[in-house]
């Protein structure tokens, strides 16, 4: 099992990261505040889609991933209009959406593509090695050899965890999701603040599909690419206990059970169904879930539609 | 304007010509409320939930380029306008009704289950066990109530693990079931490409269902009798939680399992078998494809169902009767959806638009009613 | 209807204030002013519409007609906020905090100047600047949902003083405070009246009324039907307002040992309750019925736990069990009910010891908490009746609806519970109204022991003597009462014999508690307790 | 190729109705989208071309999932579809309960049969998977130079588990030192975790890796191209795309089988045949060769030749 430390498993481990934590960073906000926002896979599709189609209009991937950004902050917002204005129930909200996104991303495509997407070349987003850092033995090739975007997860983890629990915005946040209605009779602008943390998860779900398409995907977008990882991230941002920095380590994880796959196929393959491997990386958020067991406490409004 | 108009409203007196209130700035809110108005009554707020999305499809179709005249006829056509098409949307509410039953037991007991598709999943493996594998050797009076037994069986294990997890080890059952859901489809995978696998067949799929395992079918039409099974657990469900002790028992540890453990019920047993019933229920989806559409297990049979059923029993305020109507009218809805593809080209993916906008119309159209009943106070 | 002072010098005034809830008329047509510098008492029956008239002021229920002026200006109040930003703070009757907040965070998310980056320590100093000013101690960084009752009543009156506003809602704010306590608060109130501001103040205790009030209005079925000077008026004319049909209550009341509403004693001072009367209805008891023996419970955040509790309950008496709250109150009641296992100790009832996680034998328990312990607020009258007894409510797992129907319907009208079916969801109902359901619930179920746990907080004194009456005629019918209280003067009033809990266990008896009340008192608060004893 | 299109020829046929033209009423079904990747594409291709050759009326429908395909069928052939043609193997079993019904329509298959349950109207064109797949192992046994092969494939169907034993046998064939994994990572779609699991084989020595993902091989190309590994594409020649990466192509014709399945019909020879799609019928080719040398393709053709005359057979898994 060398394999196992080998510094390119870990790189890929995080490389596999990088989008479910951008996505996960916002659920966990968008979670303490009392959104369960069960459409975040519809959001980064919309953000993948928006991605790919901004950079081969403007023939630049920085503007689509910005263009990505932006259209996830725009659905985000119209999300939070459904579940945060209407008080629409949010898991049905999240059902439809996914729908609606999934349809509507691929009409888009033939519609305006009809001949496919021109990608420009997404170097800009590619693996760029830090000077000096990079230059760390193991660590430098795991964590320092990686695209932008996860340099920028180095700065955005720790500010979550800091906006979250020391500034005045966190705390509003964690009030509003835990007791939405004595947060509302305290003078707090509970939509108000729900629509936002909205427009941030829808921001950085969008920012999380361009991930993916732009800097995981090298510029292919395919329907559906999405394919799920939505869901892993609603799992992993409860699994997390709705602290970033555990949601970070999560998504690492997720990511290092990924990118085992190829290991464990490669060694154990022939002998072992390839399904087993498939479900692995469920079975042991499974299994870890089993094991923190009672520590975890859902914010107690999370789901609720304030009705006041 | 619309300030001065609830200035009048609630009698304040305030000057015309003065500045706008600072104080309104946050309160959209209200505007949300006066929309509610529109959303007074459940049933048209349905009704215009629905004719809203359809007239977004039918701008879409005519987009995509085909003609309003033209889809309302399809609409038409594939669900009350002729055999084929209800008997098609009926197929296709089969399995949805199903999982909206199913799931309205566990989340009127208060148990989030997200995992009706994995419960659909491992349901069609025990059915295609029990048909395909069990039912040669069995009398075949017997081979298709075991069939469905067995399915009901390993449904009700698969949610009985969260709901045991749960009572365990305090474990979310929404991320349990959300977890197994995953689990599942990779379990049928492994099924069909392993120990179940046709060695005859060129796909992952099982052997065939053996016909006297086959759920019966309306004379000479696709229509299996799953539609009987789903409307008799409609009619159970709600005996089940309305008319029974245990109904009672569940739904009081569903609103509040502080108080339903004062008075002595075993609120670790009763979330067990909430699980385990809803559990059975949604399984009863996968065996209804598995024996009644297309008998065999086969990878990918399922398109979401569990997703949709969940919808559907929000929408119906997880009330089993209104899950028949809306459960209908989404398997109309498909078939229209899978009829336009055929007969105008018009692209699948419109589909999941025509299927995806009701959803969402139809629960901020309830969402809006609810805000509006709680400040009025009708409850 | 206008002030004791007249309307111009009015802080606040609403004028023809209308609101209802789908068809309860909760407040009609409410002329109501309060005073600058003034602490003005509201009374009135469970369900009167205080609250209702006091969350129309603070926004949280917008009025459906009438006007409300703040210093003479006609302003519009549509939610808590606006409510805030027009110098309205209240404290709310059911609590309004966020269980995972810290304390100090509690403070900083309602105060107005918390700035944008949180800091704990200077948090933390605030916490303890505030609570100083109400002579009482609060841990910034205990969480909230670990807080006891007492102490998050504290926690709401200090974050609703730090608005530094102008007009101050308390609702019900000494229901769950030590006596103790009550005087800092009231001292506390006087001299925010002092400074200028409207303090309102709703309570059912007389005796808070006359010590703090500048002025009393009282409501009745949603109509302001009164309002008074404090200083010209006395509590017997006051008490007439807010239950005027209590004469007849007295009158109907024949049988021995029956709660009887008499005349105030003002002589006395001793304005608590209804002054219900409640007789001892045998002069010896029965044997005994609950013996509770060194039940161990560990301690945890907000409460002491149970350190070696033993208590003896007799039958035919009322046991009472008095105690500031977050003395081990809970935990016993927990335990008796089967949903806490004891670490130690055990519980013999009737004979019979308990098992393990169920509730004890020939035992009924009424929670302390209402909403959250009591009753599933979601299902109906109907079915909340019969959740204990679905046995025998059900053949074959069968419910039969109609026997369940006629029995809630005898239960209606014998206990006169106000609702409006008995299909309806009992969270529809007023709080005295829901106690009256679960009182009869428990002693339908013709317990030998009955414990109820602050059987009447929150419930007017009409509803209180009611319940009073119940249990006592629950006692003479032999049954084991043990009434666990937080107000000295009503579990005085009631019981035939008293406990004291401090520090999860009991420190003192009297057998004679109406004699030995400021015994019991200081008892309840640690004052007379040996320290050798520890 | 067609023959002439007699109306008795009709008769015999028996199939339905003809759309108002004139015209025989055709309609395909394709699993994913017919704009996208290249299973479906050159499929819809092929299906296109044959409409116009023999002058069908056609439909189509994607994203037919195998939970819509019976009714599918089913409506096809009530509504007098006189051909319904699948584009997978997956559809075999909703063929088998909707053909019986419908004699009077014919059912095609295209991928993978081995067996038509003896019916008259169902027949298939069987691409040999074992001979593609055995092309692909030789020519990236003769390509890599490191003697490590990765294979990357979607999901786990059995054609693809047949096509990636013979490439491991192929590759050795040429190279009997060569090292050959194997990986699935479940999907067709997820072009991401293609990527990332090429570039781990990559990584861990591979210089030479083959997709067999559908929509997702564009990620194993892609991890290609950034490492300096080569790679090959599936049914249609992809190198425009990945010019550094991909070395030829293995082409399936499928536009030569849906001409025969256009003539067959036309003719009325559909009779429940599979036909096979191999080597010998001439189902496949290399698109030109790129970033190797040209002994490469020398050695390559003369095992395609080999296969097409009968000399060469792949071996048995
Ligand atoms: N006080 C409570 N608050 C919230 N949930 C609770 C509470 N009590 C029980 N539950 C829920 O029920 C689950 C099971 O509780 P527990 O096993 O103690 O019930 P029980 O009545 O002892 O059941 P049984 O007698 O069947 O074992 C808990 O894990 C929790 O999910
Ligand atoms: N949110 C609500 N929805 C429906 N009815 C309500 C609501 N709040 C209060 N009511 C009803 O309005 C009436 C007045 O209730 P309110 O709470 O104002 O009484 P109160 O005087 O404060 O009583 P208490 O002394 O018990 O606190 C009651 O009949 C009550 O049932
Ligand atoms: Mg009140
Ligand atoms: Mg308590």
């Amino acid at each position: 099992m060398h394999n196992l430390v080998e510094s390119f498993f870990w790189a890929s481990a995080i490389a596999l990261a990088a989008p479910i934590l951008l996505a996960a960073l916002g659920e966990t906000f968008a979670q303490r505040a009392g959104v369960f926002t069960i459409g975040i896979e519809g959001l980064m599709l919309s953000g993948a889609f928006g991605a790919a189609a901004v950079a081969s209009w403007s023939g630049d991937v920085i503007v689509g991933f910005a263009g990505a950004a932006l259209a996830g902050a725009v659905l985000g917002a119209l999300y939070g209009v459904a579940v945060v204005l209407f008080r629409a129930d949010q898991v049905v909200v999240g059902i439809g959406f996914n729908l609606i996104v999934l349809g509507a991303t691929s009409m888009l495509r033939r519609g305006l593509f009809p001949t496919g997407m021109e990608v420009p070349s997404t170097s800009a987003l590619d693996r760029h090695e830090l000077p000096l850092l990079g230059d760390l033995p193991w660590i430098g090739e795991v964590l320092f050899d990686q695209s932008p975007i996860v340099y920028a997860l180095y700065v955005l983890t720790p500010f979550g965890v800091f906006l979250l629990f020391r500034t005045r915005v966190g705390l509003l946040v964690r009030a509003v999701g835990d007791g939405a209605l004595a947060s509302s009779a305290a003078g707090i602008r509970v939509p108000r603040i729900r629509m936002w943390v909205m427009v941030v998860n829808g921001t950085l779900a969008g920012a999380a599909g361009a991930t993916l398409v732009l800097v995981n995907a090298g510029g292919v977008f395919v329907d559906n690419l999405v394919d799920g990882r939505g869901y892993l991230v609603l799992a992993l941002t409860m699994f997390a206990r709705w602290h970033p920095g555990w949601v970070a380590l999560g998504a690492v994880l997720f990511g290092a059970a990924d990118a085992l796959q190829f290991i464990a196929q490669a060694t154990f393959g022939g002998h072992v169904p390839t399904a087993v491997f498939l479900m692995a990386p469920y079975l042991l958020a499974l299994a870890a879930w089993v094991v923190m067991g009672k520590r975890s406490r859902a914010p107690s409004d999370l789901g609720v539609p304030l009705l006041a | 304007m619309t300030q001065r108009e609830t200035d009048t409203r609630s009698g304040t007196e305030v000057e015309p010509s003065r500045a706008p209130d600072p104080v309104r700035g946050g309160d959209r809110a209200r505007s949300v409320e006066r929309l509610a108005r529109l959303f007074d009554r459940p049933w048209p707020s349905i009704i215009a939930a629905f004719v809203v999305s359809l007239g977004i499809g039918l701008l879409l179709v005519v987009l995509a380029g085909g003609t309003a005249a033209e889809a309302v006829d399809v609409a038409y056509r594939s669900t009350v306008g002729s055999q084929q098409g209800m008997i098609d949307s009926l197929v296709y509410t089969t399995p949805r009704l199903l999982v909206a039953v199913g799931v309205i037991v566990a989340l009127r007991s208060g148990q989030f289950n997200l995992g009706a598709e994995g419960q659909l999943q491992v349901g069609a493996i025990g059915a295609a066990l029990g048909g395909a594998f069990l039912a040669p050797s069995i009398p075949g009076p017997l081979a298709l109530p075991v069939s469905l037994l067995l399915a009901m069986v390993f449904g009700a294990l698969w949610a009985g693990l969260a709901a045991v997890l749960k009572v365990w080890r305090g474990c979310d059952e929404l991320i349990t079931t959300l977890l197994l859901n995953f689990i599942a489809i990779y379990l049928v995978q492994l099924m069909v490409q392993g120990a179940m696998k046709d060695p005859s067949s060129t796909f992952n799929q099982s052997k065939r269902v053996i016909a006297v395992a086959e759920l019966p079918r309306f004379g000479f039409t696709r229509l299996h009798y799953g539609i009987v099974i789903a409307v008799a657990c409609v009619v159970l469900v709600w005996f089940l939680l309305d008319r029974t002790a245990l109904g009672l028992r569940l739904r009081s540890v569903g609103y509040n399992p502080v108080a339903s453990r004062y008075q002595q019920l075993r609120v670790g047993r009763l979330t067990v078998a909430a699980m385990l019933i809803s559990g059975a229920v949604c399984a009863l989806a996968g065996a209804g494809e598995t024996l009644g559409v297309q008998f065999r297990l086969i990878q990918g049979f399922s398109s979401g169902f569990g997703f949709e059923g969940l919808a559907i029993a929000f929408l119906a305020s997880l009330r089993p009767g209104r899950a028949l109507v809306i459960a209908l009218i989404f398997g109309g809805i498909f078939s229209t959806a899978t009829r336009l593809q055929q007969e105008l080209g018009v692209t699948a993916s419109l589909a999941y638009v025509v299927e995806g906008l009701p959803i969402v119309l139809l629960a901020c159209a309830a969402g809006a009613q609810a805000l509006r009943a709680q400040r009025k106070g009708i409850a | 209807m206008s002030g004791p002072n007249d309307g111009d010098a009015a802080l606040l005034s609403l004028r023809g204030v209308c609101r209802s809830f789908g068809t309860t008329k909760a407040v009609r047509e409410v002329d109501f002013d309060v005073v600058a510098g003034t602490v003005h008492a509201l009374l009135g029956e469970n369900g009167a519409g205080k609250s209702t008239l006091m969350n129309v002021v603070y926004g949280v229920h917008p009025a459906d007609r009438g006007t409300i002026a703040i210093g003479g200006e006609p302003v519009r109040i549509e939610s808590p906020r606006q409510a805030l930003e027009r110098g309205i703070s209240m404290v709310h009757q059911h609590h309004q905090l966020i269980p995972s907040l810290t304390v100090a965070e509690s403070i900083a998310l309602a105060s107005r100047n918390t700035p944008w980056r949180y800091d704990r320590r200077s948090a933390a100093l605030q916490v303890t600047r505030l609570a100083s000013r109400l002579e009482l101690e609060l841990d910034p960084e205990a969480r909230v949902g670990e807080l006891s009752l007492g102490d998050r009543q504290r926690l709401e009156i200090i974050s609703a003083i730090d608005r530094d506003s102008q007009i101050i809602i308390l609702d019900e704010p000494t229901a769950v405070l030590a006596p103790t306590e009550v005087e800092p608060l009231f001292d506390l109130l006087r001299g925010l009246a002092d400074d200028g501001r409207a303090i309102i103040l709703i309570t059912h205790r007389m005796r808070e009324v006359f010590a703090v009030s500048d002025a009393i209005s009282v409501m009745r079925k949603g109509e302001l039907v009164a309002t008074l000077a404090t200083s010209a008026t006395d509590p017997n004319q006051v008490l007439d307002l807010v239950i005027p049909q209590r004469h007849r209550l007295a009158e109907t009341s024949s049988a021995p040992g029956v709660a009887e509403i008499e005349d105030v004693d003002s002589a006395e001072g001793d304005l608590n309750l209804v002054a219900a009367h409640l007789r001892p209805g045998r002069a010896t008891p029965g044997p005994d019925a609950l013996v509770v023996d060194a039940l161990e419970v560990a301690p945890a955040p907000g409460t002491t736990g149970l350190c070696g509790l033993s208590l003896t309950a007799r039958q035919g008496e009322i046991l009472g069990v008095i105690g500031v709250e977050g003395n081990g109150q809970h935990e016993l009641v927990e335990v008796l009910a089967g949903i806490r296992i004891a670490d130690g100790g055990h519980v013999v009832a009737c004979g019979e010891p308990q098992t393990r996680g169920r509730l004890a034998p020939h035992t009924a328990v009424v929670p302390e908490d209402r909403h959250r312990e009591a009753l599933v607020l979601d299902l109906s009258s109907e079915e909340n009746l019969v959740l204990p007894m679905l046995d025998r409510y059900s053949s074959v797992g069968l419910l039969s609806r109609s026997r369940m129907r006629a029995d809630t319907r005898a239960v209606i009208e014998d206990y006169a519970v106000v609702t409006a079916s008995a299909t309806a969801p009992t969270r529809s109902m007023s709080g005295g109204n829901q106690q009256k359901l679960v009182l009869a619930r428990a002693l339908a179920q013709s317990p030998k022991v009955l414990v109820v746990s602050q059987a009447t907080r929150g419930l007017d004194p009409g509803a209180t003597a009611e319940v009073l009456r119940r249990l006592r005629d629950a006692a003479n019918a032999g049954t084991a009462v043990v009434f666990i209280g937080s107000d000295l003067d009503e579990v005085v009033e009631i019981a035939d014999r008293a406990v004291v809990m401090y520090g999860g266990r009991i420190v003192g008896e009297s057998a004679d508690p109406d004699a030995s009340r400021d015994v019991l008192a200081g008892l309840m608060v640690g004052a007379d307790r040996d320290p050798a004893r520890d | 190729a067609c023959g002439t299109t007699s109306a008795d020829q009709k008769e015999k046929e028996g199939s339905g109705e003809q759309s108002d033209g004139g015209q025989p009423k055709v309609a395909a079904l394709f699993t994913q989208f017919v704009d996208q990747g290249n299973w479906d594409v050159t499929g819809y291709q092929a299906y296109e071309d044959m409409c116009s050759t023999y002058d069908f009326d056609c439909d189509y429908v994607e994203e037919a999932s195998y939970e819509r395909a019976p009714a599918l069928l089913r409506q096809y052939a009530q509504d007098g579809y006189a051909m319904v043609i699948t584009h997978s193997s997956g559809y075999a079993a909703a063929i088998q309960e909707v053909a019986p019904e419908f004699p009077n329509t014919q059912f095609v298959l295209f991928s993978y049969a081995t067996d038509t349950g003896g019916l008259k109207n169902f027949s298939a064109w069987s691409v040999d998977w074992d001979q593609a797949g055995y092309l692909q192992g030789v020519i990236a046994g003769l390509s890599s130079k490191a003697g490590n092969i990765s294979i990357v494939g979607g999901e786990q169907i059995p054609s693809t588990e047949r096509a990636m034993a013979l490439a491991e046998k192929g590759a050795q064939s040429v190279n009997p030192q060569a090292k050959v994994s194997r990986v699935w990572t479940g999907t067709f779609v997820d072009v991401a975790k293609a990527k990332q699991v090429a570039a781990q084989a990559i990584d861990g020595g591979a210089d030479f890796v083959i997709p067999m993902a559908d929509l997702a091989g564009q990620g194993v190309h892609q991890a290609a191209e950034a490492a300096g590994a080569l790679s090959l594409g599936e049914y249609m020649d992809e190198n425009s795309k990945y010019p550094q990466a991909i070395v030829t192509s293995i082409t399936v014709d499928m536009a030569g089988a849906y001409d025969q399945i256009g003539a067959a019909y036309t003719n009325g020879e559909l009779e429940g045949q599979i036909v096979q799609m191999d080597a010998q019928s001439g189902a496949f080719d290399f698109a030109p060769f790129h970033n190797v040398d040209a002994e490469v393709e020398t050695a390559a053709r003369k095992v395609l030749d080999g296969l097409s005359d009968g000399s060469t057979k792949v071996p048995s898994v």
